[in-house]
């Protein structure tokens, strides 16, 4: 069975609110030193599938139809054998 | 002056979304010629979206006066008087390319938008509502996906920030299908004494920048919104904005913090054009200049060009106007609330709106110039459709053999249909005043420590103006009040959001027109002025075409008593049903016509304006005397549906027996103006009866509740509807759920 | 007795329970702002509901390591009377003050209705007012209120009746057809071992004042009174 | 600057009903071969650190107190150059 890890990232320059959030609430609790913190989804997809390729394929196309709203996310994804 | 020469031989105006004309027109202003900079303050302020420029000329025709009026359009919201020195502040404003795009944040955004407006007015707000217009779900995923996203991005964010989203409504039409609608409106609470202005008066006071960072967010949105909505445009989509609804909530408190002292002369929120168009507003009010360094804002990112900071739409920010020496204290409030306040320029006595970077002048152009964007009036010409929609006659169209299954299918139809599946995704109940929520015909909020109330609507009618933009409109304005009426507010004034396509075409152009002269009727008819709007124009796609021409009217009325609020489901078996109004055999633009024969044909229903009135009048005044068990106004899918609701809500059945002279159909469902659906215990029927004779109202008993829960309709000793209540409630309450999970 | 409401940013719903025991209650009441660590002499502390810090990241998870929650565990492990509502319910969980935690609705949704909960336990300092079986409207409205925890702590606290209240149909039934959420065993709202630590998702005061149609959450709050004053007299 | 990439994930066993969601959907337009989807978080921090070591020690602490509930969560990160 092949796994594909999919992460959805708002895309660089979109503001991340709930990456501020999280920010300053690791500031608040005395951790130093922390640039920058960016919160995403990340979507763990099993499939019946052997072929890494297809598997790419179809990843590929879930992202664009339905993961991803391109508008604001970026996705990227690994393929691995599970 | 700087030396940089904008390069204008290669019409960056044009790219701007300037004209040649007014490129000449702000030129002769300048007495030069503008750098990108001061182009780009232009190409914002005389944009559609911040200036106004198809619409100002025909807002004369709007009434704005009145005894409970305290502030008309011209201020972030508009203020009524609602007694004891206490005042509402109410305005709705439209979020449609955005959420087209980004629906959840573009449908947050424009919540947390308008709550803005109503905070920069000094006011808490208190309720939230929303209009929301989508094509057919059934038709597209790409739909359900647009439905799913705005309705959870307006209840995120309002759940979050705290404020109740109290009611609104919900239609489909395919002339939505490319262009949804998404207008959202907020209603805020304050003292007499507490109102603020957007003003920037005292040379040499501070201006400071409050809440977020300033971000590339919405880059250009202002002249965005005002252009048609293209497939495929990635610079736009650049242009999205993300709402942080906590945020806005600190940003509440902290400036209702600083209201309560004397440290602020003025404040303005951040809405399209950001610091651009909040500054020159507020200094052009004041009659004085104002002076901006673009280095002292502070910045999420890094590198924005001066042009870029002044017309950032990133979210949660706003202007304070602040008394020179109380800038310390300030910001030590703000603080508190972990958030900043920071100087980012001063009042100036010259009149000129003048941007530095780190002190040095980067443009500067005068302050009246930026506010008198160029207006245009042009000629309308009536739509073309209408002579073939309006040459429809009854005859056109079979009455059913079956109404039992017509009934049913209006019940569940997505008009009708119960919005359950969208009000319960809100908190409707945030901050303990929602006395009716949700699902009634108006909602209700109590003013807490007094015995009075607040009424709040909003209503719209596309195809009606569609049909006959003038009439249809004047429908709405009426529609809205009669909602409040049967709750037991008295309408005091409405907020309009002018939703139309490219005013640019003759035909929509008409549209518009005639839609604000009926607007305009009707509000005088029933003493309900408008005191603020917004106008979204240019929805329309090349695919879909132009959207149906659609008003939409925010209403908010006074509750005198709480005692006096009336809800619309019947109470008990045996009380008398009675019918208001006239019932005319009328089926044009009917949701009946649409519905079941797929036709969106005819003329509107007839509309006496002082009839209505007069109606409404004795509504209001049967409700205070405590005569009312319910009512209920008849709108879409006419009588039968309107029994049907009053039902189904109260899980009781009726009897009714009419004898009326007119086909089936439309006595059943045709939507006749004017009616209203009432029940009385029989001990007070005879003295509602000799009111409404005493007040020149028809009415006529009708019916009976029941406890067999049945819902039994006979006309002339024939029976035309026939039906069980679970019936008709099922249809009524999993309507829409069936329609969202359609595959398609 | 003094009663104190903890401010901890985007608690939207510490006005409302301020509200509750000032005006339907008739009791002194005061905000604990979230960045102090003292608490002066309150007698019962209140955690409302809401989204404190925008319910990133997890709703209670930045807004349980706030100063002033040292001094309410503090005060929690004194034995002083501690109710955490919505938002609140997840701060104690998240500060473990309360077990297990609460995930998100099982329909994906965010929840705004009328809730009948049936009362499953009376003989605590939260819920004396009622009798066992009582099924009250309790307004519901949240987007993360199942209630999960591993089976063998949900079979301790139900042995130890700990379960207070659970989601019902009006006639008082439990099952899977009246579980708004999800939650294991319809659980609305539990209590610590001590018995004076209580969370719950939906709002008693929500149906507190009569105005608003619904009053049978007064009870939450009168027990409690009636609790200390008990104990003070 | 290192960057900690930071996953959240409910523990096994742990209904995941926006998973669910996901691979109802997926299935709905049309992917098939979907086995099971997982729905997590994943947070992007950067931090002002250049020794690993310590970086490892101050992430591994802000999962423990903030990043992740144990009651119901597990985590796992990775530290990246940037
Ligand atoms: N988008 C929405 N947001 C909140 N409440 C809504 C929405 N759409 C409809 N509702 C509520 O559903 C009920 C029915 O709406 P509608 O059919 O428009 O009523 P009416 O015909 O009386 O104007 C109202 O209480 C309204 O507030
Ligand atoms: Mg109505």
């Amino acid at each position: 069975m092949l796994r594909a890890i999919v992460t959805v990232m708002l895309k660089k320059g979109i503001f991340d609110p709930q990456g501020r959030a999280v920010h300053n609430g690791l500031e608040s609790i005395g951790f130093e030193g922390v640039k920058q913190v960016r919160v995403g989804k990340q979507l763990e997809i099993d499939l019946n599938l052997t072929d890494r390729a297809e598997a790419k394929k179809m990843v590929d196309e879930m992202c664009d139809k339905m993961l991803a709203n391109p508008v604001v996310e970026s996705f990227s994804y690994e393929i691995t054998e599970v | 002056m700087t030396e940089k020469k904008a390069g204008m031989e290669e019409k960056l105006w044009r790219k701007a979304g300037l004209t040649d004309s007014e490129y000449a027109l702000l030129t002769k202003h300048m007495g030069r010629e503008p750098n990108v900079v001061e182009l780009a303050l232009y190409a914002q302020m005389w944009s559609e979206h911040c200036g106004y420029t198809h619409t100002r000329p025909l807002f004369k025709h709007f009434p704005t006066t009145g005894p409970r009026i305290v502030q008309g359009p011209g201020e972030n919201a508009g203020i009524v008087d609602i007694d004891d020195d206490e005042v509402l502040t109410f305005k709705l404003e439209s979020h449609n390319h955005p959420s087209a795009i980004a629906p959840f944040q573009g449908a947050a955004t424009g919540v947390g938008g308008i709550i803005r407006d109503i905070l920069a007015m000094g006011a808490y707000p208190i309720a939230s509502l929303n209009s929301l217009h989508f094509g057919h779900p059934g038709d597209r995923g790409h739909t359900r996906w647009l439905i799913s996203e705005v309705v959870h991005g307006i209840g995120e964010y309002g759940n979050c920030v705290g404020v109740p989203t109290v009611g609104g409504e919900l239609r489909f039409a395919d002339a939505y299908k490319g262009n949804p609608l998404v207008n959202a409106m907020c209603v805020g609470y304050m003292k007499k004494s507490e109102i603020k202005k957007a003003i920037a008066t005292g040379v040499g006071n501070s201006l400071m920048i409050v809440g977020n960072l300033t971000g590339r967010d919405g880059m250009g949105g202002a002249s965005f919104a005002s252009k048609d909505l293209e497939e495929e445009n990635d610079d736009d989509r650049g242009a999205i904005q993300v709402g942080d609804p906590f945020m806005e909530k600190l940003l509440i408190e902290a400036c209702l913090e600083v209201f309560q002292e004397d440290y602020v002369v003025g404040v303005q929120d951040m809405g399209a054009a950001g610091i651009l168009s909040s500054s020159v507003e507020t200094a052009s009010k004041a009659g004085n200049g104002v002076e901006i360094d673009v280095a002292l804002v502070p910045k999420r990112e890094e590198a924005m060009r001066p042009e870029e900071v002044m017309i950032s739409e990133s979210q949660e920010r706003m202007l304070l106007i602040v008394k020179k020496g109380m800038e310390e204290k300030v910001n030590k409030i703000f603080h508190k609330w972990d958030l900043h306040a920071v100087v980012i320029g001063h009042v100036t006595d010259d009149g000129m709106y003048r941007v530095l970077e780190d002190g040095k002048t980067v443009g500067e152009v005068p302050v009246w110039s930026l506010m008198d964007a160029p207006t245009y009036e042009l000629v309308g010409e009536a739509p073309a459709h209408l002579q073939r929609t309006q040459s429809f006659k009854n005859s056109d169209v079979d009455v059913p053999d079956d109404l039992n299954q017509v009934l049913i299918k209006l019940l569940g139809s997505p008009d009708i249909c119960s919005k359950e599946w969208v009000y319960r995704q809100y908190d409707h109940r945030v901050q303990m005043n929602t006395v009716v929520k949700p699902g009634s015909d108006a909602s209700i909020l109590r003013i807490k420590g007094r015995d009075k109330g607040v009424g709040v609507t909003m209503d719209s009618n596309g195809r009606y103006c569609y049909l006959n933009p003038r009439t249809g409109s004047q429908s709405v304005v009426v529609e809205a009040a009669r909602n409040l009426v049967v709750s037991g507010a008295e309408p005091i004034a409405i907020t309009d959001g002018l939703n139309f396509g490219n005013p640019e075409t003759p035909d929509v152009y008409y549209q518009l027109e005639q839609a604000i002269m009926g607007l305009s009727e009707a509000c005088r008819a029933l003493n309900t002025p408008v005191i603020g709007g917004n106008a979204s124009l240019y929805n329309q796609t090349p695919e879909f075409g132009a959207i149906y021409p659609t008003p939409i009217v925010g209403m908010v009325g006074l509750v005198k008593s709480l005692d006096h609020t009336t809800t619309m489901e019947f109470k008990a078996e045996g009380d008398h049903i009675i019918l208001l109004g006239t019932t005319r055999e009328e089926l044009g633009a009917s949701e009946y016509l649409d519905q079941i024969h797929g036709m969106v044909m005819g003329d509107v229903p007839e509309l006496d304006l002082e009839e209505e009135a007069q109606t409404q009048a004795f509504i209001l005044k049967a409700i205070r005397a405590g005569l009312l068990s319910s009512a209920h106004d008849l709108g879409d899918g006419g009588l039968a549906v309107a029994i049907a609701e009053s039902c189904i809500k109260g899980e009781l059945g009726a009897h009714i027996e009419l004898d009326a002279n007119i086909r089936a159909d439309a006595l059943l469902f045709g939507e006749s103006q004017s009616r209203f659906l009432l029940s009385v215990t029989p001990d007070k029927a005879d003295q509602l009866m000799d009111m409404a004779a005493e007040m020149g109202v028809e009415a006529a008993t009708i019916g009976k509740v029941s406890t067999d829960k049945k819902l039994s309709i006979k006309n002339n000793e024939t029976q035309l509807i026939d039906r069980d209540l679970a019936l008709c409630a099922d249809a009524f309450n999993t309507g829409f759920d069936k329609m969202m999970k359609t595959d398609g | 007795m003094n009663w104190g409401v903890l401010l901890l940013p985007g608690s939207n719903c510490a006005e409302d329970c301020f509200h509750a025991v000032d005006q339907v209650l008739g009791q002194p009441v005061r905000y604990l702002w979230h960045k102090d660590t003292d608490l002066g002499d309150v007698d019962a502390i209140i955690i409302p509901g809401g989204f404190s810090y925008g319910d990133h990241l997890r709703p209670g998870a930045i807004a349980h390591l706030s100063p002033a929650m040292t001094s309410v565990k503090a005060f929690a492990e004194k034995g002083g009377l501690v109710i955490g509502i919505c938002n609140g319910f997840q701060i104690l969980t998240e500060s473990r003050m309360l077990p297990g935690a609460l995930l998100q609705n099982k329909g994906l949704k965010f929840l705004c209705q009328d809730q009948t909960l049936r009362v499953e336990n009376n003989s605590t300092a939260f819920t004396s007012e009622y009798e066992a079986g009582d099924v009250i409207i309790c307004p519901i409205a949240h987007n993360e209120g199942n209630y999960y925890a591993k089976a063998e702590t949900i079979e301790e606290m139900e042995a130890n009746g700990q379960v207070l209240f659970r989601y019902s149909s009006p006639d008082g039934e439990v099952s899977d057809a009246t579980n708004p959420n999800g939650s294991i065993n319809n659980i609305a709202g539990i209590i610590n071992r001590n018995g004076n630590v209580v969370g719950m998702m939906p709002h008693p005061e929500r149906s507190a004042d009569s105005v608003l149609g619904l009053s049978a959450g007064k009870g939450v709050f009168v027990s409690m009174l009636k609790h200390l004053e008990a104990v003070n007299s």
